[in-house]
């Protein structure tokens, strides 16, 4: 079917990438403006080009709005619990050292009540690749504050604005080892994807933080009630710098109109992933 | 692209046949291997150390993979995704550790991803006595988990058993899709004894019930049941672009919020081992044909109980045993017969923990049970249940 | 706990961490296990406290199936070490057999019958200190007959490494020449008037 | 090299109307603004992407629409047409 | 030097005295404020996280502490730390956290320090349907963490009960010194209604029992019991040097690897709770004077239950309700009694829950027990209850 | 009773620290040359030289053999479950903000199973001080490899040695924003006295990563089989920098003989600690 | 489900995220619970589906305890929105009310009464658009009566933000004024032959 | 300065045998050799230090041996003589 109702545009009911997605189950669940569709399409277009077939893709999520993730993806594909989707995807990994396994997961996710996971398995160089949707906050309970969560950030458990330390991603993934780090954010979709691609080809623990709206829950506190009041942000302010080196200068501070955010692929190194040596 | 993990070659047989004196701990190791054991990840802990020591060495030396997790929710977690890719997988530890998996737990079960998990049960509550011997999770590992699923759990008495039962705790793990205890204790984990290992071609390995159809264009349903209410599996890599979730689902697999999926499936779930625990049962019947009176015990705690048994005999009084190895599902039916056998006048349950297995037996009858308890650290000699039962 | 009559022989082994304690159990619960077609159980005490301290290894043998795995009453008991003699020696049974490291031991005299094994000494003299546990062992098989002295050590060359067999197998030999030193001295004198 | 014979890549523009959620991701990004929310509304009540009038011609094809647009709901499709400016 | 936290003036009154509409959670939260709540670790989940929402608001303003930890394990084990410290202290989750708190629970059990933990029940198992009803987590409640010890659990009915319940629970748990669960459902969790706030000085907080020794010279025993089988208890930073440990210990409180002291404590600590059972049991009978059928049934689903009762009392039948306020110890020996009675003909136990309240019914009767169930998202209509009667 | 039964010695049955220690326990449980003892002496130092009442203190450990720790010291000590060390003495500092928290637990306790704690603690910069007692493994479980093993070290779970890559404890501290951190070993108790007294009187998350033998376990199979041995080699090894620049320069391979180990007070800044703003 | 004769009002409102629905019902329910001495329940959906879907909120109000709290018909329906009232129509009771934002929702003829309320529109015109659900609230106070007037006014007092008190009072009258007109114009027609 | 009348610090070394567990770290880490083994053990058979024959007034009262000791075995205290070497 493609009936174009209006002149000036041909609408369709198929995406090119629609067999790489539960297309039976698009429209998504998740927002209007919410970056995370974007990862989703970018992760199928990295397994298009992978070279890889998809039959050997298989991506896990833990719980949480980006946790849904897998579920709209035609790969195999697993919704652990939450905090889980990195040991429940080493398990995959390390049975089956032929697959292709990326975990897609949020912040929450994969470091709050994952990030012992995260940090072991970045150190044991496991053969994952970890694409974190930092949406700065727990978007699927309601918005609440969150390890990512920037200084001031209001939420419903932070009614007079966060005051804690947030963490600095790609500072704990490189403390910890990670073989590959990188950040950008969905309005960086070229990069982004060839960063999805460059962890799809490298053995060991790969990771990529990814920014993306939620305007729902995290935006309308804090004044980025749309999608795009927060891409508009990442347009001014983000700098691309590979390979930076101090990597306590990837903080972040969004509340800050002034505060520069960097992004860019920031490490790239060979260790020798977990089972190499066997 | 991914470079292929080079598996080393086998130097060491997968089933160490023959007859050999070993601990309960060791024996467990050498079922699982028996059965196929394909991943082991684990935390250490005692008593249960020793599984996870031995099959560091065992499993990678016959092409299985070993890996020493962060802690004990990695290592459930890690078990159920090699589940999902199809391998045999196990993870062992003891009280805290178990504790620690119960919400993983309730992922397999819900997910219907086949894993064996053996707990080494010592003095608890908490961290109570490490190196001791108790009997207390039994009701812990029918439901410590939060809500309704089913599991099976088999309680080894002796070393022999420990291999044997491990060995059946894979088989019915695929067999019902369903997460799968060998609940040891302290004595029988750390106690060596004669463990005999069949030859090669004895033991038969259960192969999980998989597709009927092709990978292609047909989406499977990986929740659709069969008519024993076990759905065929497909696992990662296969071509089946499964999805698999831990919210309620329809039977391909996608979460679905609905109240009346949500009763089918997870009365389903329970009705898998309700409904099939004829055939999952196992207990021991010992001198119980003209028994008036029924000792139940499991595990270490039944050695006491068969001696108690053999001494009251001694005196010519009827006494007979009937343990449980598994002690989920719980031989309701028999318990049940018993007590309305019209010979059988009482039982007497003998226990590491303060009425944990009385509760089943009162359930099941109005008949008066004796109760033997010890909190954990020792077990009720068989003296203590004679005069228990005397007095 | 009386257990009805069978043939149960209860052993004990204890010492401290290091000594071979818990390898001296693994051993002979084998020798009887596997090769004397008998049944045998061997457990032995762990905790926090084992650590580099106190070391006990149990084996109970007999021809009936064994329940009760664990010592009621100790029929042999082999003492590595002072403090284990004191600690364990209460558990002896009536009749039972009090074996001490003679070198590290002094058993007091209270009616048991004692048998002195230098074993240590013995040990060094064969060339390695570490096999102390085996002449002890061999004094004990050789002593008691609990086992068959073939059937120790088929557990001998089953469990050990291969480089280390020559040397047990020497270790059993003085145990059991020590053995029948004593046995003989025990007949002399039960002789003597 | 004869600047008249470049062929300039031209795009058409594909929509999945059912799918938009109006986010204004791709009307927002688009480089050469090609595109404008339609007048009807889908059946979830969102405006979708049209081209704009006057821009039928003026895709580049680079995509961006397609590669950001969180529903994917959108994408294009290179022209036939030859965009030379002959 | 450690500079002291500056605490922020009170400028709202804890007591929200007076008649509010209100949903249960936020009852809830008012509830534990009105008992004094000094110190609240949790973690979002849903259907609680407007228990935790709420306190982070009003916690601070009354001068208490609210964090929000990294997950449940810490969430549980920072209540338990600030319970040591002297702070009535409480988290909130659903079914999955809990299941991650069960081993900390044990610690609590075992270290005898007071917690009160609220579990809003959802759907389960696994992440089941996280925004809908569910009863299910019962018998984990009681059994889930390893080992045996004693908890107290309220089911309350209503938000009026969450504020009243979760208020006793805190006595509860300062009184025996055990893990106090208020175990709401997502109904009650999420309906409003009128809630009445006691005006100040109503209600009595129950103040800990403290050490009857000044600090200083003689050692004090942190786990000598009175004969009420609690022991005074002392906290961080008052003087007394404790040594707390999840491990078995002796009357000071230092480890002690020995089974006879094993069973005196576990058995001490089971039995504070069922030795009090009298004391600590609440029920509600609706009635039941003169009734022929007993409906027992536990929060939300108790709201069908009574008007069901209503409709076979409108049809000149002779219905009534026992309705367990505490699930935990459960109204064993009133269902005994009634059972006993002669009147009773049988017991109707409606849940949602595949059958865990019938087991405990089951236990204490052969009287038939007609179990309604739903696995959960929706519960039990009055209807339903007298149709499954009828049939 | 002080009685000098050898001439050239003055035996004695107290020491001087004994009113903070529960000496009635003594000798405590620890193998001979075990460094966790020294660490216990080092503690009960530092508390007298604190200048704070000892009423004011407060030891909290998790499960293992260096969490044995606070059941040695006559404080308020309590000892956790394994790997809640400190949440459970987050929840003692912020009730009672005036007592002087530390933690002392072990590598295991604090970074395998106690790893997401850790790294949360430090983000949040809660006002405790962590002595964590690095044995390079599980020693109370026999000698387990664990999350600081050192690469080809053996233990009963490696038998071919670990492959494992361990964490750089100060590097990770550092990067998840600890106040202080710094590393010695139980032969530099002078230093290691100085640090933990730093921390006791800093606000904040402070970290101290203490290298200790554990002949018992780590030693045998790994040629320390005394406790003097691996003094020996940390005598030999150690080179002092205070005020490292490159963390990942703290990496150690004990097994290397040539491996230099740095130890040294590495970070000392102020953050403003949890609870401060309010 | 038949519930025993009480005087039981059952009430929905639905929407999508956004509308205000959830504090609609929370309003309701707190004027009959607080203010007019009756017995009130609300509760609400929940759910992923929800987040910028679909919302709804119920209300139970009766004289009488509310046992179950569930709406089991709805006496009164309010859709704000095209898909809500699709969704919910059929569970509208027999000589049910339904209450629609006539320029978001366009009704079928089925039979029922409709009540059309542009209160979108009547909120703009008020000067602010979040307020069209407290317009919805008044002109159903006014039409059922099912709580006072005063009421729900008392029940605004005490739960929105005092600021934006006066313009939900204004609201309120607007659609109690809408109300008045419809009964009017029904009692006309009713009086027309 | 007089250098002799300078003190030297000066120590007196105490015991608790019955704590020692033999670790050698006191006895090899003392910067001027004032221990060694004593002939006697403990009851755990543990041989404890004692001040090596001639070493008697050999201590610099470092503390270090104190400071190490893992089972607080051990300490000095500042002995009364005066220590000056005249
Ligand atoms: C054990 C457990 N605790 C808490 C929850 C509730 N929960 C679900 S998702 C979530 C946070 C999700 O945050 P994030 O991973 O950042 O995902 P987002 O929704 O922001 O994309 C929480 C706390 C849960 N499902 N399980
Ligand atoms: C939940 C749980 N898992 C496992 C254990 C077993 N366990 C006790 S201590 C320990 C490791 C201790 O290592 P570390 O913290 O480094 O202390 P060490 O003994 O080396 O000083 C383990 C795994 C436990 N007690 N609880
Ligand atoms: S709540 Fe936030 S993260 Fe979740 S779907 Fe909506 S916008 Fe996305
Ligand atoms: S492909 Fe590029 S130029 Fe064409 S419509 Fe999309 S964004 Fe605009
Ligand atoms: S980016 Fe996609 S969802 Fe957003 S407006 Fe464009 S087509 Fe619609
Ligand atoms: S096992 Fe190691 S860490 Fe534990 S006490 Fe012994 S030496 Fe110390
Ligand atoms: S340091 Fe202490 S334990 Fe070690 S030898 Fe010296 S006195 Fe004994
Ligand atoms: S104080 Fe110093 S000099 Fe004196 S004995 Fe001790 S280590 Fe030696
Ligand atoms: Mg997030
Ligand atoms: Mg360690």
């Amino acid at each position: 079917m493609s009936i174009p109702v209006e002149a000036n545009i041909s609408l369709v009911d198929k995406h090119p990438a629609d067999d790489l997605l539960r297309a039976d189950r698009f429209p998504h669940i998740l927002c209007p403006g919410c970056g995370i569709g974007t990862v989703i399409h970018t992760y199928v277009r990295a397994i298009m080009e992978s070279g890889v077939d998809p039959d050997r893709h298989v991506c896990v999520s833990g719980i949480g709005c980006s946790g849904r993730a897998a579920g709209y993806v035609n790969v195999d594909s697993y919704h652990a619990t939450h905090g889980r989707a990195l040991p429940f995807a080493l398990g995959i990994a390390l049975h089956k050292p032929d697959l292709v396994v990326t975990v897609i997961s949020g912040d929450g996710d994969l470091t709050a009540i994952g990030g012992n996971h995260f940090i072991h398995a970045a150190r044991r160089n496991i053969n994952l690749n970890v694409i974190c949707i930092n949406n700065f906050n727990y978007g699927m309970t309601g918005g609440q504050t969150g390890p990512t969560s920037p200084k001031g950030a209001r939420s419903p458990t932070a009614p007079d604005g966060n005051q804690d330390h947030p963490f600095i991603l790609p500072h704990l993934a490189h403390a910890i080892g990670a073989s590959f780090v990188s950040r950008w954010t969905v309005l960086h979709v070229r990069q982004f994807q060839e960063a999805v691609l460059r962890m799809m080809e490298k053995d060991g623990f790969c990771f990529t933080e990814v920014l993306a709206p939620c305007p729902t829950s995290f935006g309308r506190p804090n004044n980025f009630a749309q999608g795009l009041h927060e891409m508009e942000m990442y347009r001014d302010r983000c700098h691309i710098e590979n390979g930076v080196s101090r990597m306590s200068d990837l903080q972040i501070d969004i509340m800050d109109p002034d505060w520069p955010i960097i992004v860019g692929n920031f490490v790239d190194v060979e260790r020798g992933s977990y089972g190499e040596h066997a | 692209m991914v470079k292929l993990h080079a598996a080393r070659p086998p130097p060491t047989p997968r089933l160490l046949s023959g007859a050999r004196f070993m601990q309960g701990d060791h024996a467990c190791a050498e079922g699982a291997l028996a059965a196929g054991l394909d991943f082991f990840a684990g935390y250490p802990i005692t008593p249960s150390t020793e599984v996870a020591e031995r099959l560091s060495d065992r499993l990678p030396a016959v092409g299985g993979r070993f890996v020493q997790m962060e802690d004990e929710l990695g290592s459930i977690a890690a078990i159920i995704g090699a589940s999902a890719a199809g391998a045999r997988s196990l993870t062992a530890t003891s009280g805290p550790g178990f504790s620690l998996m119960m919400e993983n737990i309730g992922l397999a079960a819900m997910m219907e991803l086949p894993i064996v998990v053996v707990n080494v049960q010592r003095a608890s509550p908490s961290t109570g006595l490490p190196t001791m011997v108790g009997q207390s999770d039994i009701l812990q590992a029918r439901w410590g988990s939060h809500g309704d699923y089913g599991v099976i759990a088999y309680c080894p008495d002796s070393p022999q058993e420990c291999f044997d039962l491990t060995f059946e705790a894979f088989n019915a793990a695929d067999r019902y899709r369903v997460p799968v205890f060998v609940l040891m204790d302290e004595v029988v984990g750390h106690m060596a004894e004669r463990v005999v290992i069949p030859e090669p071609g004895i033991l038969s390995i259960r192969v999980r019930k998989g597709p009927r159809q092709p990978p292609g264009k047909e989406p499977f349903l990986s929740y659709a049941p069969d008519d024993d209410l076990v759905p065929p599996i497909a696992h990662a890599g296969e071509g089946y672009k499964v999805h698999m979730t831990g919210l309620t689902h329809d039977e391909r697999g996608y979460p679905i919020t609905d109240a009346g999926v949500h009763h089918k499936l997870v009365t389903r779930l329970v009705d898998k081992v309700r409904k099939h625990a004829d055939q999952i049962l196992m207990t021991e019947e010992f001198m119980l044909d003209d028994a008036d009176t029924v000792l139940l015990a499991i595990g270490c705690t039944s050695r006491s109980a068969r001696h108690a048994v053999r001494m009251a005999r001694a005196q010519g009084r009827h006494w007979g045993l009937l343990r449980p190895k598994t002690v989920w599902p719980f031989p309701s039916d028999r318990v049940r017969e018993l007590a309305a056998s019209g010979r059988v006048r009482q039982f007497v349950v003998p226990e590491i923990s303060l009425g944990q297995l009385r509760r089943e037996v009162e359930r099941l009858t109005r008949m008066p049970v004796i109760n033997i308890t010890h909190a954990g650290g020792a077990m009720p000699t068989p003296e203590q249940i004679l005069e228990a039962v005397e007095s | 706990m009386s257990i009805p009559a069978d043939d149960r022989v209860q052993v004990r082994f204890s010492g401290v961490g290091g000594q071979g304690i818990v390898l001296m159990g693994r051993l002979l619960g084998k020798a009887a296990a596997l090769y004397d077609n008998k049944e045998a159980v061997a457990t032995q005490s762990y905790g926090p406290e084992a650590r580099g301290g106190a070391s006990r290894s149990d084996v109970v043998i007999s021809s009936q199936p064994i329940d009760f795995p664990f010592v009621t009453e100790v029929d042999v008991l082999v003492a590595f070490f002072q403090e284990a003699y004191q600690r364990h020696r209460g558990r002896l049974a009536r009749g039972g057999l009090m074996i001490v490291e003679s070198d590290l031991v002094k058993p007091e005299h209270d009616g048991t019958e004692i048998c002195p094994v230098p074993a240590t000494r013995m040990a060094e003299d064969l060339g390695r200190k570490v096999v102390a546990n085996v002449v002890m062992l061999g004094y004990l098989v050789g002593r008691t007959g609990v086992v068959s002295r073939e059937s120790l050590e088929e557990a001998i060359r089953t469990t050990v490494k291969a480089k280390v067999v020559p040397l047990d197998l020497e270790a059993v030999e003085a145990g059991i020449q020590l053995a029948r030193t004593h046995q003989q001295q025990k007949a002399d004198e039960a002789a003597a008037p | 090299m004869d600047l008249s014979r470049a062929q300039v890549p031209h795009g058409l523009v594909h929509v999945i109307a059912e799918r938009c959620k109006q986010c204004d991701f791709c009307i927002s990004y688009c480089p050469v603004d090609v595109l404008e929310y339609s007048e009807d509304t889908n059946s979830k009540g969102h405006h979708f992407p049209v081209v704009a009038a006057g821009k039928e011609q003026a895709c580049v094809f680079c995509r961006f629409c397609d590669l950001i647009c969180p529903e994917l709901a959108i994408f294009t499709s290179e022209s036939q047409a030859d965009a030379s400016d002959g």
